[in-house]
């Protein structure tokens, strides 16, 4: 008898954190019943790559202002450990719920895709943000920028911190993220047309962590003295470069830029550490997902539009089924300030 | 005359139906040696365990200088200078002899400064003064057994113990190493502590004690200076209650020779060129001490440790035997001596148990049968006369006797040509006993050949039709079934002169 | 010297009822907040997303029994899963094909591990923690970090992600997985030997049976089910990457632990297993229909492994707090 | 010698391995560099010896990971918060105890067995922490990084603090009896009672120990930079499980010696670092560092199956 009052403990403590926490910070809506049937207000599901990301959290920001003003249900979820196959598994879960759109951000391109295309298949909108799946698994992507835009913009802004010549190294999130490798492919393609004499001489990955990015960016530079410039493409390694470059001493010799978020480089970049961080606004980028996801479910939004109306933030140039958010912008010393995200 | 330094009195102890002591009183003077004498399973392992604080006695006083000692654990037995040598050294392998000996030692307090140097000293003075060449600095782990033994001893006379209980202390030691511990025992008669010496061995008992109280069936059978016995009548009072209990007759003229082995040896079991033959129907009994090598035989001719060479030869046929998988194949079974270890697995069912030995015959293909498993254990239930609630009764849930049944059974199971007993009866009560015996003779009556090894002397001499005495790995003596305990007595102590 | 009427079954028996017990209740909840939680869709949904984990929960199952741990399951999924990309796309070999392959490098696997803990007789933890990192630097050293195998042939894309006679297509091989290990662990000679081995393995050695080949068994079989696993996973993501099944050696152990099975060996059943999994499966998937967000699921599975453990060994407890107030209440000799 | 052959093993392996790295990238050897490598390295070393401490005694804690990211955290949000330095270690460090005294109480108390208490206990608190946090970083004041010190003072005092720690710990396992009884419990838990120490207590005080010093550990790392990031200590339990392994500590309990945890520790850490002066590619990295661990179990298993046998 004894040994069952006490896994009765259990159900009763399931039952207790299971309902009982308000679910405060994953999205809006309440944890009771949801509405359901014809007419229902519009679901919209948001997924981060990782869910322990800044960089998303900002996104969120944005989205839940656009889910606020469109009276839409949203749901935040996304896999707290970096296996690929727990997005699918989510994404799975949503469609079963049933909701209207899912706005993804693909951690990995060929793996997201099953997911997505079963979701069209089911007459679900799938739109996704920050990073593409295959063409055929999603109806539009929200891309912050070009990938050329990206690439480009990261290769003009390294070139020109050196001076159009010297070794510059690469830390990415990790080797197989397909965006990541998408703007490597850009930044290579801009840099032996426009700038022959910048050599890249080490990629490295950094799993998305800001002390392994400091630790690949130190080892890069006492393994090549003449290094001029550490590229981090993901959020956390731009802090982790910094803290690394400041601490062995060579503030404005190794210069560091790469694609993060203001709030967390603001000290460095009035340091002079890091020069410039390019990006876009995540939170508009948060807003327009939703706004896409939106007007997608609800119709108003059709495969060759050229533009498209987001609340707010005014209209969107739609280039055949991406949406662009805009060209990506360079935060330095003198406007970093007036951003907070 | 001062109160004695330790007096137990009218104390009771039972396990369930065994009742291990039956109201033993004994005392122990300050500076005396007391030897304690008995056979296995007359209590004095349970006496021990009383008065070091291990088991808590239901009945009866136990006083030190004079004073009563209620509840006694092992820590307080050692705050009250209680130090005892078991057989199983309880000792840190992985640590060195210095330390082991500064850890029993030293205060139990953890925050204090270790001093090595101090630990050193003592270790060297110590492991000196009882004469072991070990070096203080030698992990306990690559020591010999008898080594191990021996730092136990410097344990506790390192303690500075008033009451030093030394258990089977010489049983693996050379005759050198003999000498010093007696050395070391007269310093500690010498100094006031009081010793109880337990020893299998007549003559040390005379060469070292004052005393000597004779062990029986859980009673004391009486103390007496040990100026005023001899051998003879020592031995008389160890084994001297009349046959109180019938063993069952041999019947019959034994058949052929079933197992034969000449010149078999294992320097990793130590076993010594020994050669004998068990023929099928015949009970040999295999008599010696403790540490005699009998278990290790059993082993080699199992297989766990096989031999490095000699002959064995079953039916008439040679055979290797490297694995107990091969030994089962040639129809050999080991009913091994440490029951609770070895012979039953106590958390698995008794039907399981019982069918472990025979997986490949009883379950054809590897598929479990329940039906036949049950049936084959409510079988041996019946045959063995099991007190049990059932087949699927966990094999903890027993007796010690009912457990050896269930032992029994499993390697009856495997109809062997050739069971090995090891210790059959040990720490079984006494009605038990007798049902294991007549089970054992009526196996025998059925054409087994059976190898008993036994150290309880009745026993050997009312079962086995020869028996075979063994000492240090080798055969000292081979005596028919109808010889006296005097003489296999003085075989088993290595006194070949009485034998001739 | 009385015991509970038959002690074994009734404490293994009750700790799966009472586990039933709440992956009912669990279900029941999340059907209630969710409401689609009840549809056969979703169900269909708990059991693909759960079968990766359930097959290495199995392959662990045995391992538990014999009192030994495979800490090397997870990053032999990621390995397995590269080398059936490899075996497929650069070697060229049909999927079953390579599938057969990839599930006799499972094999070798656990062969590796097997033979380092019987033959060195080291203990399983350190073992597969050394081959739990070998076999994720070899997957990342095989695909250079970067490769990751994709497109696939829909008829192996079918495995994975569709229905097959209504049922999810990967529900049979699970099934027949689990119906394996089950008849080996409950109606073999085999099982009673993990048994007894988790038990008392010298005492299983002194009973005649090969301790060395019954561990090397289950370590080989654990390889080739990580195998198995790996092929469905692959399916089931239509890719391969090196990071595949990273860290699902713990939910594996979680799993099984949850089911009863006790960590030091002898105590535990399959079917107490394929519970633990299903408890841990409608969490994961109840929370998202209940709207709640991914660390609840974590938090709980925490929570839920350690009271179960405690329920494995509060008996005991209360045994021992009741003899020790017995022999503290009444000092007269016990009569026999 | 023969007693230290196992740790001074490993020390040849580092030996050859920095030998090798001054021929082939003598680059590896700036001062700067090398500083920054100890300066990160401390903390985990800290770690380290705290779980050198666990296994001697016959257990493993392999929530380590999740503790330091808790501690980190709550460290962080305390200094944002105005609390003055010394009280904000403390503060972790009283943490981290609370958190090993759980994990001690339910391994020493209830007798549970340690993988699955810690493997229950890592969960738990990643995911609360997870859930409470969403993953974002902490901004520390100005004052906090490198204690308001300059850069090199801070590197130095870090370094320091662990090399000292370190040596008081070994010290503490060779001369202090409490040390004596990790030992004693690890080897033979029986024994060590029948000796009159106690076990449950000793093995509930080597938990609690080792959330003390990841608490500590947790502060080394919060003072090295401006932000808190919550995702530290990712993969931590592994890397001090590993250098314990490699640096000579047996799992069967009982042996190992602390400065070959240090120096297995800085055999497993040197390989990145290495691997980028060496031009090996990056996905390197985790294939040798396993392959050092079975390499240094099989040593051991060999080693012992010689001795036993």
């Amino acid at each position: 008898m004894k040994k069952i009052f006490s896994l009765l403990a259990i159900a009763g403590l399931t039952l207790l954190i299971g309902c009982g926490k308000p679910s405060e910070n994953s999205g809006g809506s309440s944890a009771g019943a949801s509405s359901s049937g014809g007419g229902k207000k519009v679901t919209i599901a948001l997924m981060p790559k990782s869910k322990g990301n800044a960089y998303f959290i900002s996104c969120k920001k944005g989205a839940d202002k656009a889910a606020a003003e469109l009276g839409v249900e949203l749901l935040f979820d996304g896999p707290t450990d970096p296996d690929p196959a727990k997005q699918n598994e989510i994404v799975e879960n949503w469609i079963t719920i049933g909701v209207d759109a899912i706005a993804v951000a693909c951690e990995n391109r060929e793996g997201i895709s099953t997911a997505l295309r079963k979701a069209k298949s089911k007459g679900i909108k799938v739109v996704t943000y920050d990073a593409d799946a295959q063409p055929d698994a999603r109806e539009f992507f929200v891309n912050q920028a070009t990938p050329e835009g990206i690439g480009f913009t990261l290769m003009d802004e390294a070139a020109r911190l050196c001076g159009n010549e010297g070794e510059f190294a690469i830390i990415t999130a990790s080797l197989t993220a397909a965006n990541m490798i998408e703007w490597q492919k850009h930044i290579e393609a801009r840099r032996s047309s426009k700038y022959p004499n910048m050599k890249m001489i080490a990629l490295r990955p950094c799993d998305d962590l800001k002390d392994k990015a400091q630790s690949e960016a130190t080892a890069l530079m006492s393994a090549n003295p003449n290094l001029k410039c550490i590229m981090a493409i993901c959020s956390p390694a731009v802090p982790g470069a910094a803290e690394a470059v400041k601490q062995a001493g060579k503030t404005g010799k190794v210069k560091v830029l790469g694609l993060g978020l203001p709030n967390e480089n603001k000290r460095y970049v009035h340091e002079g550490v890091t020069d410039s961080v390019i990006l876009w606004n995540t939170e508009d980028l948060g807003y327009l997902t939703i706004h896409s996801a939106n007007a997608l479910a609800k119709g108003t939004l059709k495969a060759g539009d050229k533009s498209i109306k987001a609340g707010a933030l005014g209209e969107f140039q739609v280039e055949g089924d991406s949406i662009l958010l805009g060209k990506p912008f360079i935060f330095n010393k003198d406007n970093i300030d007036k951003f907070d995200f | 005359m001062t109160a004695p330094l330790l007096q137990l009195r009218a104390v009771t102890k039972s396990f369930g139906a065994l009742r291990a002591l039956k109201g033993v009183s004994f005392d122990l003077q300050a500076g005396e040696v007391h030897a304690l004498l008995g056979e296995n399973g007359a209590g004095k392992s349970t006496l021990i365990k009383v008065i070091t604080g291990a088991h808590q006695p239901d009945g009866g006083t136990l006083e030190i200088n004079g004073e009563r000692v209620a509840h006694l654990t092992p820590a307080s037995a050692h705050k009250l200078g209680i130090a005892c040598i078991y057989q199983q050294p309880a000792l840190f392998p992985d640590l060195t002899v210095a330390e082991n000996i500064g850890l029993r030692l030293e205060p139990a307090s953890a925050v204090r400064k270790v001093n090595w140097a101090v630990r050193q000293t003592r270790a060297t003075e110590l492991l000196k003064r009882i004469g072991a060449e070990i070096s203080p600095d030698a992990e306990v782990r690559s020591l010999s057994m008898p080594e191990q033994q021996l730092v136990e001893i410097g344990c506790a006379i390192g303690a500075g113990a008033r009451i030093v209980i030394m258990d089977e202390p010489t049983a693996s030691l050379t005759q050198k190493e003999v000498q010093l511990l007696f050395e070391v025992v007269k310093d500690l008669r010498a100094s006031g502590v009081g010793v109880i010496y337990i020893s299998h061995r007549l003559e040390e008992i005379f060469a070292l004690a004052d005393r000597v109280t004779v062990l029986r069936d859980g009673e004391s059978v009486g103390t007496n200076q040990v100026s005023a016995m001899n051998e003879t009548s020592l031995i008389k009072l160890m084994v001297g209650r009349e046959v109180s209990h019938i063993y069952p007759p041999a019947e019959g003229e034994p058949g052929e020779v079933v197992l034969e082995v000449n010149k078999l040896s294992c320097v990793a079991g130590d076993v010594k060129d020994v050669s004998l033959a068990v023929r099928g129907g015949e009970i040999l009994g295999l008599a010696g001490l403790v540490g005699a090598g009998r278990t290790e035989l059993a082993r080699v001719l199992f297989g766990i440790t096989p031999a490095d060479s000699g002959e064995i030869i079953l039916n008439g046929q040679r055979v290797t035997i490297r694995s107990p998988q091969e030994a089962v194949a040639h129809g050999i079974a080991y009913v091994p001596e440490d029951r609770r270890r070895h012979g039953v697995i106590l958390e698995m069912p008794i039907a399981h148990n019982m069918t472990m030995a025979i997986h490949r015959r009883i379950f054809s293909g590897a598929w479990l049968r329940f039906g036949a498993e049950k049936q084959l254990a409510l079988d041996f239930i019946r045959d063995l006369g099991v007190k049990a609630c059932g087949p699927d009764a966990p094999g903890g849930s027993l007796s010690g006797g009912n457990q050896q049944k269930v032992s029994l059974a499993r390697w009856l199971a495997t109809k062997p040509k050739l069971l090995i007993l090891d210790e059959p009866t040990q720490g079984v009560d006494v009605g038990a006993k007798s049902e294991i015996h007549k089970i054992i003779r009526q196996l025998a009556k059925e054409g087994l050949a059976v190898l008993m090894i036994s150290s309880d002397l009745p026993e050997v001499l009312g079962m086995s039709d020869r028996i075979v005495v063994m000492r240090g790995g080798t055969i000292t003596a081979t005596l028919p079934g109808k010889s006296d305990a005097p003489t296999v007595m003085a075989a088993a102590l290595g006194q070949t002169e009485a034998v001739k | 010297m009385n015991t509970e009427k038959h002690g074994f079954k009734a404490a293994l028996f009750r700790h799966e009822t009472v586990l039933l017990f709440v992956v009912v209740l669990e279900w029941f909840y999340f059907n209630s907040v969710g409401p689609r939680f009840g549809s056969v869709d979703n169900s269909f949904d708990i059991m693909r997303h759960s079968v990766e984990i359930g097959l290495l929960a199995l392959a662990m199952t045995p391992i538990i029994l014999t009192g030994g741990i495979d800490l090397s399951v997870g990053s032999l999924l990621g390995l397995c899963a590269i080398l059936f990309g490899k075996f497929w796309r650069d070697v060229g070999m049909p999927i079953p094909l390579a599938a057969a392959c990839t599930i006799g490098v499972g094999a070798l696997a656990g062969g590796l591990n097997a033979s380092l803990i019987t033959w060195l007789r080291l203990p399983p933890l350190i073992v597969t923690l050394g081959t739990f990192s070998l076999f994720r630097g070899l997957a990342e050293a095989i695909t250079r970090g970067v490769d990751t195998f994709t497109n696939f042939p829909a008829s192996f894309l079918f495995l994975g992600q569709e229905r097959w006679l209504g049922i999810p297509a990967q529900a049979p091989a699970f099934i027949v997985v689990a119906i394996g290990i089950w008849l080996l662990v409950h109606r073999t000679t085999f099982g009673r030997s993990f048994r007894a081995i988790g038990f008392a393995p010298e005492g299983t050695r002194y009973a005649g049976i090969p301790v060395e080949r019954r561990l090397a068994l289950v370590y080989v079989l654990a390889g080739m089910i990580a195998a198995i696993a790996a092929v469905i996973y692959t399916a089931r993501l239509g890719q391969a990457k090196a990071d595949a099944g990273m860290g699902y050696e713990l939910f594996a152990i979680t799993a099984v632990v949850l089911g009863g099975t006790s960590i030091f060996g002898g105590v535990g059943t399959v079917q107490g297993t394929l519970l633990g999994v299903a408890a841990i499966a409608i969490l994961n998937n109840g929370l998202v229909h209940a709207r709640q967000p991914r660390e609840v699921a974590g938090m709980l599975t925490g929570v839920l492994l350690i009271l179960a453990l405690a329920s494995s060994i509060l008996p005991k407890i209360l045994a021992t707090w009741r003899a020790r107030r017995q022999t503290s209440l009444n000092k007269t000799p016990v009569t026999t | 010698m023969k007693r230290h052959f196992r740790e001074l093993s490993v020390a040849a392996a580092l030996l050859l391995v920095l030998l090798a790295l001054a021929v082939l990238a003598p680059a590896f050897y700036q001062p700067q560099p090398l500083l920054s490598l100890l300066t990160r390295e401390a903390p985990t070393l800290v770690v380290a010896c705290g779980m050198a401490l666990v296994i001697i005694c016959r257990q493993i804690d392999i929530s380590v990971g999740s503790q330091f990211a808790v501690c980190s955290v709550a460290a962080g949000l305390l200094a944002a918060n105005g609390w003055p330095l010394p009280l904000v270690s403390l503060a972790s460090v009283v943490f981290g105890l609370i958190m090993g005294a759980f994990n001690g109480w339910l391994v020493a108390g209830l007798r549970l067995p340690s993988i699955v208490v810690t493997l229950a206990t890592m969960v738990t608190w990643r995911e609360a922490l997870r859930w409470l946090r969403q993953g974002q970083f902490v901004n520390l004041p100005d004052g906090t990084q490198w204690l308001g010190l300059s850069q090199l003072a801070g590197q130095c005092m870090l370094i320091v603090t662990a090399v000292v720690l370190l040596v008081a710990l070994a010290l503490a396992t060779k001369h202090l009896a409490a040390g004596r009884f990790v030992y004693a419990v690890g080897t033979d838990a029986e024994a060590a009672r029948l000796a009159g120490i106690r076990p449950q207590l000793t093995t509930f005080s080597v938990f609690a120990f080792m959330g003390a010093l990841v608490g500590l550990a947790a502060m080394m790392n919060v003072v090295q930079s401006p932000q808190v990031d919550p995702k530290s200590g990712s993969g931590l339990e592994l890397k001090v499980i590993a250098a314990a392994v490699v640096g000579g500590v047996a799992v069967s309990g009982g042996r190992g010696k602390l400065w070959g945890v240090f120096v297995g520790l800085l055999l497993l850490a040197c390989i990145s670092p290495a691997l980028t002066h060496l031009r090996i590619e990056a996905y390197w990295e985790k294939a040798i560092q396993g392959a050092i661990i079975l390499l240094a179990v099989v040593a051991d298993g060999v080693r012992n199956r010689k001795e036993t046998v």
